[in-house]
C-alpha cells in the first residue's frame, strides 16, 4: 500500500514526441520515480539541478516545483495538501524576494521563511539516509534467517483453568447460601451420581454456558446438591465440560467440551 | 556444569527458541549456573561459530540469537521460497525517525517528513516494526510510537544504541544524495489515454496520479500493435 | 563446490528449515552439486553434531533434520514454557473488539469478524483476558463479554479509558457500520494490543540467584579454563 501521499513526477525531459501514436483505446504505460512529498521532491529537484540544500529556495527550483503541481493539476488529478502549502511557501520566499519592500521586517521574515525551509529539507534529508542505512543493514528474513524455534505441549491455558480447589470454594458459597434458604433441614439421601450427570448436561445444553452456582440454584437438598457437584466433577474429569472462572474469584462458568457446536467453533475460530 | 556441557545445552536453548533470549532468561533455565558463566561461554561459542560455520551467535534484541550468515542467504532464500520482506523508502524512512526520535507522535512524524503518514504507521504497526508507546502529555494527549524488538531484531541490532550516530549522516549528506537518488523507486502504471480518470477505488491516490505526459513513456500496449 | 563450505551451506538450510528436508530439495537448491556429495556431506555431518553437542543431525522420515538432543529436553522445556504465552492475531482482534465494544455479543463480534469466534472467545475466557457479563435484553438473551481487571494489568491499563482512542481508528468504525462484509483485516485492532506488549525485561529473578555464593559453578570454573 502506497502512501497516499505519495506522487509520482516529473519533470525529467518533457517527452511530448512520445505520445502515443495509436488512437483510441490505447493504453500507455509510464515508469515513474516515486516521491515522498515536497520535501522527498525539492531534494530530488536540488540533485537535478546541481544544487546545495542551502539553494533550496532559488527560483530554479520553484519554477520546476509549481511545473509539476500545473503538470498534475493539468490532468486534474488531486494533490495531496502538504504539495500545495509547499508550493505557498516557495512563493511566499519567492515574492519577498522579488517584491519591493519598504519594511524591514519583511525582509526577515522572508529570511526566516527560508532558513526554515532548508533546516527542515536538511533534517528530513538525515532522516532518510538514516532510512536507507537501515535497509542496508543485514535483514532477518532478507540476508539473515533464524531458526524457526521447536515448540512444546502448550501448557500455559492450565493455570487458566478453574481448579478443584477453586470449584469446592464455590461448592461452599452455594451451600452456605442454600443454608440460610433452608436452614437445619438436612436429609441426606443417597442419590446415585449417575443419575445426576445427565441433568447437568441438559442444564449447560440448554444455556450453551451456565454459571456453577446457577446449577444449583433451585436446588434445597444438600443430598441433591453434593450429588450433582459430583456428577459435574466426573464431567470434568471425563473431558465432557469445561470449567472456566472469569478472575481469581470471579464466577466458575460451565460449557460442553464435546460434542457440542461450541466445539466446531473452537476448531474453525482458532 | 561442565563448560562444554554448558555450551552444548547453550545451543539447544538457542536453537530450540529461534527467537533472541535474553542472558537472564538463560540464567532461569540454567538455575544454578552465574551469569558470568553464560556470558563468557555464548562469547566464546560466538567465536567458535565464526569460522565459516553455517550458524552465527549474534546480540540481537537485547538477547542471544542464532542465525544463518549472511553469506547463505540466497540458498536459505531459495529452500524457503519465501519473499524477503519488503521496506519501501517511505517506511524505512519513518521508521529512521521513529525510531531515532522516539517516543514520537504522528503530527511529529508528519512534519519531519512533511506529508500524510497514517498509511506507513499503519503498516510499521502491523509489521510489529513499530508500537504503541503510551499517550503524550499534551493537548489531546496524542499517541506516542517507539520501536519494537521485533526491529532491533529484524534489523539486526543489538540494542537502540547500536543505531549509528545521527550527526554522522549530516556529514555523509552529499553522498548519500547521490545514492539515494540514483536509483528512485519507480512506481509502474498504465493509463487509457482517452481519459485520466481517477481509480475507481480512491482508495490508492498515488496511482492515479503518477500518470504525466512528461514521463518517459516506455512503450505501447502490445495488444493494439496486433490490431 | 569445496566440501567445507557445502557443509557450512547445508548447516544454514537445514537450521533455517527447522523441519526435516529431503535430499531432493536439498539438490535442487544446491544447484549443481551432485547428490551422492550432498549425502556424503550430511553423514559426515551427522557424525561431527554427534559428539555433545547442542545440535543433533538426525535422518527422519521426511528427510534430514536439525534437531536439539534429547539429553537437554528437560532445559528446552523449561526454556519454551517459560516463554509467555503470545497471543495470535485472531485473539487481539476478537481482544480488541471486546474492548472498545463492551458490552457485546458473540454474534456482535462474529458480525465485526466475519468469522466464527466461538473458540478464539473460549480461548480469552480461559485466560480470564474476557468475561461474561451478563445478558443482553435481546431476543435469546444472548451473553454479553467485556474485558476483565486481568485485562488491564495485561496490557498495562490503567483503565479502560487508557486505551487509545477509537476515533483514531477510523476503520475499525467503517468495519461496524459497515457490519463485516467480508473479512475486514483490523490492522488497527493491532495497535490497541501492541501497545500493551509486555516488557521484554520483565523478569530476572535469576540475577539474585546466580550472584548466590552457593551457586557450585562458580568453583569449578577455575578448573574448567585449566583444560
Amino acid at each position: 500500500q502506497k502512501d497516499p501521499a505519495q506522487v509520482a513526477p516529473p519533470l525529467d525531459g518533457v517527452t511530448e514526441g512520445e505520445q502515443p501514436e495509436k488512437s483510441g483505446e490505447a493504453l500507455r504505460r509510464f515508469r515513474l520515480p516515486i516521491f515522498e512529498g515536497p520535501l522527498d521532491l525539492l531534494l530530488h529537484l536540488i540533485k537535478r539541478n546541481e544544487l546545495d540544500p542551502q539553494e533550496v529556495a532559488t527560483s530554479i527550483i520553484t519554477d520546476q516545483y509549481l511545473q509539476y503541481l500545473q503538470l498534475l493539476d493539468s490532468l486534474n488529478l488531486d494533490l495531496a495538501g502538504e504539495y500545495l502549502v509547499m508550493a505557498a511557501t516557495l512563493l511566499l520566499i519567492k515574492s519577498y524576494s522579488l517584491l519591493p519592500h519598504p519594511g524591514v521586517a519583511d525582509t526577515e521574515d522572508g529570511e526566516e521563511l527560508k532558513r526554515d525551509l532548508v533546516e527542515r529539507l536538511l533534517e528530513y534529508q538525515r532522516y532518510r539516509e538514516a532510512g536507507a542505512k537501515l535497509g542496508e543493514r543485514p535483514m532477518l528474513g532478507r540476508d539473515v534467517f533464524a531458526a524457526p524455534g521447536e515448540t512444546v505441549e502448550p501448557s500455559e491455558t492450565v493455570e487458566y483453568r478453574a481448579s478443584l480447589f477453586d470449584l469446592v470454594e464455590a461448592l461452599r458459597e452455594v451451600l452456605k447460601r442454600l443454608s440460610g434458604k433452608a436452614p437445619r433441614q438436612i436429609v441426606l439421601r443417597d442419590i446415585p451420581v449417575a443419575e445426576r450427570m445427565p441433568v447437568v448436561l441438559e442444564a449447560i445444553d440448554r444455556a450453551e454456558r451456565v454459571e456453577f452456582a446457577a446449577l444449583f440454584e433451585d436446588l434445597t437438598d444438600h443430598s441433591l446438591v453434593i450429588a450433582t457437584f459430583l456428577a459435574l466433577l466426573e464431567l470434568i474429569r471425563r473431558g465432557q465440560v469445561l470449567a472456566l472462572q472469569q478472575g481469581r474469584l470471579g464466577p466458575i462458568v460451565l460449557s460442553r467440551k464435546s460434542p457440542s457446536a461450541d466445539q466446531n467453533s473452537l476448531a474453525k475460530g482458532e | 556444569m561442565e563448560e562444554e556441557r554448558l555450551k552444548a545445552i547453550l545451543e539447544s536453548l538457542l536453537f530450540a527458541a529461534g527467537e533472541p533470549v535474553s542472558l537472564a532468561r538463560l540464567a532461569v533455565v540454567l538455575d544454578n549456573v552465574p551469569k558470568e558463566a553464560i556470558r563468557k561461554a555464548l562469547n566464546e561459542m560466538a567465536l567458535a561459530y565464526a569460522g565459516g560455520r553455517g550458524i552465527a551467535l549474534e546480540q540481537v534484541a537485547g538477547g542471544y540469537q542464532l542465525r544463518t550468515p549472511k553469506e547463505h542467504a540466497l540458498y536459505v532464500r531459495k529452500l524457503l521460497a519465501a519473499k524477503p520482506p519488503r521496506l519501501s523508502r517511505s517506511l524505512l524512512e519513518t521508521l529512521a525517525i521513529v525510531a531515532y526520535r522516539q517516543p514520537i507522535t504522528r503530527p511529529e512524524i508528519e512534519q519531519l517528513r512533511g506529508v500524510d503518514s497514517g498509511g506507513v504507521l499503519e503498516t510499521l504497526l502491523e509489521r510489529r516494526l513499530i508500537k504503541i508507546a503510551g499517550r503524550k502529555e499534551a493537548p489531546g494527549r496524542p499517541m506516542v510510537y517507539a520501536t519494537t524488538a521485533e526491529f532491533l531484531e529484524a534489523f539486526s541490532l543489538k540494542d537502540l544504541e547500536s543505531l549509528p550516530d545521527l550527526s554522522e549522516f549530516r556529514e555523509l549528506q552529499n553522498a548519500v544524495e547521490e545514492s539515494a537518488e540514483s536509483t528512485p523507486e519507480q512506481l509502474e502504471l498504465e493509463q487509457s489515454t482517452e481519459s485520466a480518470e481517477p481509480s475507481p477505488t480512491g482508495d490508492d491516490p498515488s496511482a492515479s496520479q503518477a500518470d504525466t505526459p512528461e514521463s518517459p513513456v516506455e512503450s505501447n500496449r502490445g495488444e493494439d500493435e496486433s490490431n
